[in-house]
């Protein structure tokens, strides 16, 4: 079957955020969860988001995807503001959102039956990814049935299969045991470099960060702001091994690290459970240095 | 198959229940062995306590299995048996169907819709804790018949039952599956159709199997009440007025052979729900 | 003469022997020093952890021995060992008991052997959690604290009764990399502290090398340690290891052992554990 | 240096500048008065020197006229090291930190200026008099220390109104807070109408259209009238004396069926769950009586005890046990198994394990079980008691309809429903109160 080249024609996807901030509550109990945040995500780029958990970068994704407005501010996609889930955003969830009660086929062509589109070539489209993404014996078995690593895979076809101008991915390989997760990572820079779709990766993992990205953006805590843009020119298609061994990739490794620590210290004042533990290794590691 | 038949569990559980036959026989029969002389200070005793004194306290009044056994061969040939099975049956259906047909649209109505579940739900949760068989007297007075006066219990009975789980179900559903769902493209009538029904189909299932089990509970008594222990001249029939009239005629061991013969048909009737439910989920039997 | 040499000889396990017989450990030898760190490394559901079990006494072995300080923990005629003080447990996803303060579940091994009365037990209890920094958090549930908080209380907990040997199965699995990256220098300056042989499980090969004094790579099911490394950069090690020279060489000496074993549980599509 | 001078007549000049800072400003118009009248007025000349590195740090500023420049040293590396301050700004919070009694920046009046000093430990007393209001002033406090200047080196938590008192008061503000929110939002009206349709159509079709089955039922309003009438015309109201008997019998019969249910339903699931051989035995037997439905037992009851009344409790109880059981071996069983293995490595015994682990771990299934329990001993009493019983709403309500008292039929049926529902509450009260950890776990989870 001729490899059908899915690099699509003008390369659309530039998200634009401006000023967004994003409070829930009222009164005395109001949280401000994002403040006066402003980034830009190129198009045909990676760029990975990386900060302390529980900092508030779902918050963010889930306005990139229009499931929550902002309370101030504009995210554009293309110039269009965004205001509500559309295909053109897709996102990979953290725990998987496969459908649990229909076949792996079934679930990467939601999509196209969904939106009453399915032609002839988005079947063909559909078979070509779950060739892809190596699932074909799996293709009737259900997403309780795959393993983490393959659930993944299936998720990135079913979001793939509709074409969306930015893939948006909430730490997706988290769940994932280190080898399972290495795997994937090389597995994901390959789906990348193939057709250079805008990709908008969040994660805690720096390595993750470091070896994925085009452009880092190094998050505060609550209220998330973006504290620092590192860009990562190193070159692709990236190897796993050579990344570790790269002088460059560890220097921006260190570069962020040393303003995460900045970070998780500022929250530790707010007693943000997540971020305590990271206090103590900075006050022991000042304490020896 | 095989390998259950011949594991321990099996066999402990079967020397149990022959344990627990030979005893409740033994306790039956007290009467008999208890009249002899030797036992009189015993009685003595028993009658202090305030029991009577012929027999054990309790066990002494129950039939013997032996006797249970005699009088169901006996009852297998009457018709009026098999004719007050169906009787039940047939009122259990007609509660259990019409509070499914009812049941699960509302459940879904009252998670779906805010507005629905503001209405619908407070008045819902105000009526739940009156236990369906003080609807008895209420559902005679209106009712035109009988027959639909039970089955209206009946109906109360599994009603709660699935409203509940239903709603559960549904509100159990992640978030997560509905902005998938959304971002695809869907439309609320799709992301109906193709996630909140296949996402609450199990609760549904659970929650009309444990409906099914009420049912039953009801439909026992409510032909006792409605038909028999009143003294009122109503049509009766069913297996609850079977024991009733049992009991009122004083042959006991139909009232055993009643009980369980109920018994029977409810665990029957779950469990074939309960396989149905298996069959519509087959992702949730997993390797 | 320190305690908590362990040595495991020649042990195999084959689950439900007479169905599916699957064999999970298939001939494992493994020496442990006394006070050592020793990591384990292998693919999901390669077996690693039924090892653990068979130490701890959970589980019992086919064949084979396993003891301790030259004490038999089990052998061909005593197949299932006692689980004990001696060698505790730090569970994957955390055994704290939900229902007790963290000061209460850490002072529960000496209380309940009846080692230290209470009043003693709380005193050292709340001396050992103040010098693991978790001073504050005494009286708080477990469901109170961050994970990594809860890692620490656990592993206080094992350390109140003094054991000769701690056993983790991967505990620091669940948390994100930067939590996980403060995990390690919080075990490592208890393990300093307390000089314990540590027999640690993980899927993470650059967990492994960061902590173990040796790394055991096994293969996918049944697991037989494949080759066995010896980190020789020097103990007490911090973060700048991860970004020295000698660390990166050892990773690459033994990644594509490690690499070739989770392509294979890959392939297989191995589910999780 | 400092020319300290005290006004009480600047006190309103100082509400008003107080008013415009970013702490205080939200606070109300008796906190603020109290705090101005803490305030002590001090004038600068032009580049006098407030406070430099190292001076205690006892006093808060708040600029009332003119401007301050607020140099952070660099070693404290702060993301702002110049600031200027001028009307309505505040600094000098050093104080406000835990453990921090230095001064950190050194600050000179760059013009004449005039300032508003606050003792910070009087402030903090002032402030823990009125702990809701002193809570969320903190909470400023702290939001603006966050945004406005960035300390990582010296990194202390901010003095917080201890005391058990705030924590209690912080959740009856969150308590209040939830209930002015459940108003602001539809609930309560749909909850209104949702009644008001209920009521309405049983008044309309028995009342007023008098729909050809609703005729000989009884309107809403026979209902109330009856039930509150001082004396009923079939003697049943919330005057008359036997109503509250029927009541007493009602759930005294209960408790009865239901504590002997749990002592008798909690052990034997207990047992079921925790040792595997009694299972196999008799768990078989269990299921077998299982199905069989709890009224079916009335006339065996019957015959079985000779007083009815026992006969009735027995049937509570049989429902009751049941359930008890039966969810109190799902909770054993429903333990994670490292709990055990945990507590057999940390040289618990069997019994030990049993009391520290088991018991606690089940509770949670254990208080569903009894959720269940009371409302099924509920259920079976209702149908006990018409059938069978002397007194008792059951007996109410069968009676009633008997004699063609329908009001009270529907008396007895609202009254079933309410105690029902309170002694449901109870259960779940007892559940929460027992089981801390668990809601304070949930309560977190849910924030």
């Amino acid at each position: 079957m001729a490899e059908t080249s899915i690099r699509p024609k003008i390369i659309p996807g530039e998200i634009v955020v401006e000023g967004v901030s994003k409070s829930y509550g009222a009164t005395q109990f109001r949280k401000e969860v994002v403040q006066d945040c402003s980034f830009k995500i190129e198009r045909a780029k990676l760029t990975v988001m990386v900060g302390p958990s529980g900092c508030g970068k779902s918050t963010l994704i889930r306005l990139l995807a229009g499931f929550e407005q902002p309370t101030e501010g504009s995210i554009l996609l293309d110039g269009e503001p965004v205001t509500e889930p559309s295909r053109d955003r897709l996102v990979v969830f953290q725990e998987t959102a496969l459908f649990p009660w229909m076949t792996t086929w079934d679930n990467i062509l939601y999509g196209p039956r969904a939106r009453g589109e399915l032609s002839r070539e988005s079947l063909q489209f559909g078979e070509f990814l779950l060739n892809k993404v190596g699932l074909q014996e799996f293709r009737d078995k259900y997403p309780g049935q795959l393993s983490g690593g393959m659930q993944r895979r299936a998720e990135l076809a079913r979001a793939m299969i509709n074409n969306p101008k930015v893939m948006i991915l909430d730490e997706p390989f988290r769940g994932l045991d280190a080898m399972t997760k290495e795997l994937m990572w090389e597995y994901y820079a390959r789906l990348y470099e193939e057709n250079r779709r805008t990709n908008f990766f969040v994660t805690t993992d720096i390595d993750e960060a470091v070896f994925l990205a085009d452009r880092i953006l190094v998050m505060s805590n609550i209220p998330t702001q973006v504290r620092a843009v590192i860009e990562v020119d190193l070159p692709r298609p990236r190897k796993l091994l050579d990344i570790f061994e790269n002088d460059r990739a560890n220097d921006i490794k260190k570069q962020a690290l040393s303003i995460l620590h900045a970070e998780a210290m500022r929250s530790f004042s707010r007693g943000s459970k997540a971020a305590a533990d990271f206090v103590d290794a900075y006050l022991k590691r000042a304490s020896r240095a | 198959m095989k390998k259950f038949l011949s594991s321990p569990a099996f066999w402990r559980g079967a020397l149990s229940i022959v344990v627990f036959l030979v005893l409740w026989e033994i306790g039956a029969r007290s009467k008999a062995w208890m009249a002899p002389e030797f036992f009189a200070p015993f009685k003595e005793l028993l009658g202090a306590m305030g029991f009577k004194k012929d027999y054990l306290p309790w066990i002494g009044a129950v039939p013997a299995p032996s006797g249970v056994l005699k009088a169901w061969v006996a009852v297998l040939g009457q018709p009026g048996y098999w004719q007050s099975w169906y009787m039940s049956m047939f009122r259990v259906m007609g509660g259990f169907i019409a509070a499914m047909l009812i049941g699960i649209p509302f459940g879904l109505a009252l998670a779906v819709s805010r507005v629905a579940h503001g209405i619908g739900f407070p008045t819902f949760e105000v009526l739940r804790p009156i236990p369906p068989l003080a609807w008895v007297p209420a559902s005679i007075i209106f009712w035109p018949t009988q027959e639909l006066a039970i089955t209206f219990i009946t109906f109360l009975g599994a009603f709660y039952t699935i409203v509940i789980n239903v709603l559960g179900g549904a509100r159990s559903i992640d978030v997560r599956y509905f902005q998938a769902a959304q971002s695809m493209g869907s439309s609320n009538w799709d992301i109906f159709r193709r996630v909140i029904l296949p996402g609450t189909l199990p609760s549904i299932v659970v929650g009309s199997a444990v409906g099914m089990g009420i049912t039953w509970e009801v439909v026992v008594a409510a032909e006792m009440i409605s038909g028999g222990g009143s003294q009122q001249a109503g049509v009766g029939g069913g297996l609850g007025f079977f024991i009733w009239n049992s009991y009122v005629g004083g042959s006991y061991e139909q009232i055993v052979v009643g009980m369980i013969s109920i018994g029977i048909a409810g665990f029957i009737s779950s469990e074939l729900l309960r396989w149905a439910g298996r069959y519509a989920t087959p992702w949730l039997k997993l390797r | 003469m320190s305690v908590g040499q362990i040595s495991i000889q020649d042990v195999v396990k084959v689950y439900d022997p007479e169905g599916a017989a699957v064999m999970a450990v298939d001939h494992c030898s493994l020496e442990i020093e006394a006070g050592e760190i020793c990591m384990i490394v292998g693919p999901s559901g390669c077996g690693k952890t039924t090892l653990l079990n068979a130490i701890a006494g959970f589980h019992d072995i086919t064949s084979g021995r396993i003891t301790m300080d030259g004490e038999v923990l089990c052998s061909n005629d005593k197949p299932k060992s006692e689980p004990g003080p001696d060698r505790i447990v730090v569970f994957q996803n955390g055994a704290l008991f939900p229902w007790k303060s963290n000061l209460e579940n850490v002072i529960f091994g000496p209380v309940m052997q009846g080692k230290l009365a209470r009043k003693q037990a709380l005193e050292k209890g709340r001396a050992m959690m103040a010098d693991a920094g978790l001073s504050g958090v005494e009286h708080n549930y477990p469901g109170e604290v961050s994970s990594g908080m809860r890692r620490r209380v656990e592993i206080v907990r094992a350390l109140m009764n003094d054991p000769k040997a701690l056993l983790l199965d991967e505990p620091y699995r669940a948390l994100d990399s930067l939590t996980k990256s403060v995990m390690h220098e919080a075990l490592l300056e208890i393990y300093y502290k307390n000089k314990v042989t540590i027999f640690f499980i993980t899927h993470d090969l650059e967990e492994a090398i960061f902590l173990g004094h040796r790394v055991a790579i096994m293969t996918t099911r049944p697991c037989k340690p494949k080759k066995v490394l010896t980190v020789d950069i020097p103990h007490p090690r911090d973060y700048s290891v991860l970004t020295s020279k000698r660390f990166r060489e050892l990773i690459e000496e033994t990644n594509d052992a490690v690499h070739e074993e989770a392509l294979k549980a890959f392939q297989a599509g191995e589910k999780e554990g | 240096m400092e020319a300290a001078a005290t006004a009480n007549g600047g006190d309103h000049a100082a509400v008003a500048v107080l008013r415009e800072t970013t702490p205080f400003g939200e606070a109300s118009g008796a906190l603020l008065a109290r705090i101005a009248a803490l305030a002590r007025l001090a004038r600068y000349g032009a580049g006098a020197r407030i406070y430099a590195p190292d001076d205690p740090a006892d006093d808060i500023f708040v600029v009332v006229s003119g401007r301050v420049e607020h140099v952070l040293d660099p070693e404290v590396g702060a993301r702002e090291g110049v600031k200027r301050v001028a009307r309505g700004g505040v600094f000098g919070w050093t104080g406000l930190l835990l453990g921090q009694t230095r001064r950190m920046a050194t600050v000179t009046a760059l013009e004449p200026t005039e300032v508003l000093r606050l003792n910070t430990d009087d402030l903090i007393k002032l402030l823990s008099a009125e702990p809701l209001e002193g809570e969320h002033v903190l909470e400023r406090f702290v939001s603006m220390i966050q945004r406005e200047f960035t300390v990582p080196a010296l990194l202390a938590r901010v003095r917080r109104l201890s005391g058990p008192l705030t924590e209690e008061m912080s959740k009856l503000g969150l308590t209040m807070y939830r209930m002015s929110l459940w108003l602001k939002s539809p609930r309560p009206y749909l909850m209104l109408i949702g009644f008001a349709l209920f009521l309405g159509f049983w008044y309309l079709a028995v009342e007023v259209w008098k729909l050809p089955r609703f005729r000989e039922m009884p309107g809403p309003t026979s209902v109330v009238k009856e039930w509150l009438s001082p004396n009923p015309t079939y003697g049943l109201s919330l005057y008359t004396e036997e109503y509250y008997q029927h009541i007493i019998v009602s759930v005294w019969r209960v408790t009865k069926a239901f504590l002997l249910a749990t002592v008798l339903g909690v052990a034997f699931g207990l047992l079921l769950g925790w040792s595997r051989a009694f299972k196999e035995y008799v768990f078989p037997v269990f299921e077998m009586l299982r199905p069989i439905p709890i009224l079916a037992w009335v006339p065996l009851a019957i015959v079985m005890f000779i007083a009815t009344e026992s006969a009735v409790v027995y049937l509570a109880f049989l429902a009751s046990f049941f359930a008890t059981a039966l969810n109190t071996m799902l909770g054993v069983e429903s333990i994670d198994e490292s709990y055990v293995r945990a507590a057999h490595c940390l040289g618990a015994d069997r019994w030990q394990v049993f009391r520290h682990v088991i018991i606690p771990g089940s509770l949670p299934f254990i208080f569903t079980g009894l959720q269940i329990s009371i409302g099924v001993s509920w259920f079976s009493l209702v149908a006990a008691e018409m059938v069978s019983g002397q007194y008792g709403l059951g007996y109410v309500i069968n009676t009633s309809y008997m004699m063609v008292r329908y009001p009270t039929i529907v008396i007895g049926m609202v009254t079933l429903g309410l105690v029902g529902y309170i002694t449901s509450a109870m259960v779940r009260i007892a559940g929460d109160y027992l089981m801390e950890w668990r809601v304070r776990e949930l309560a977190l989870s849910e924030r």
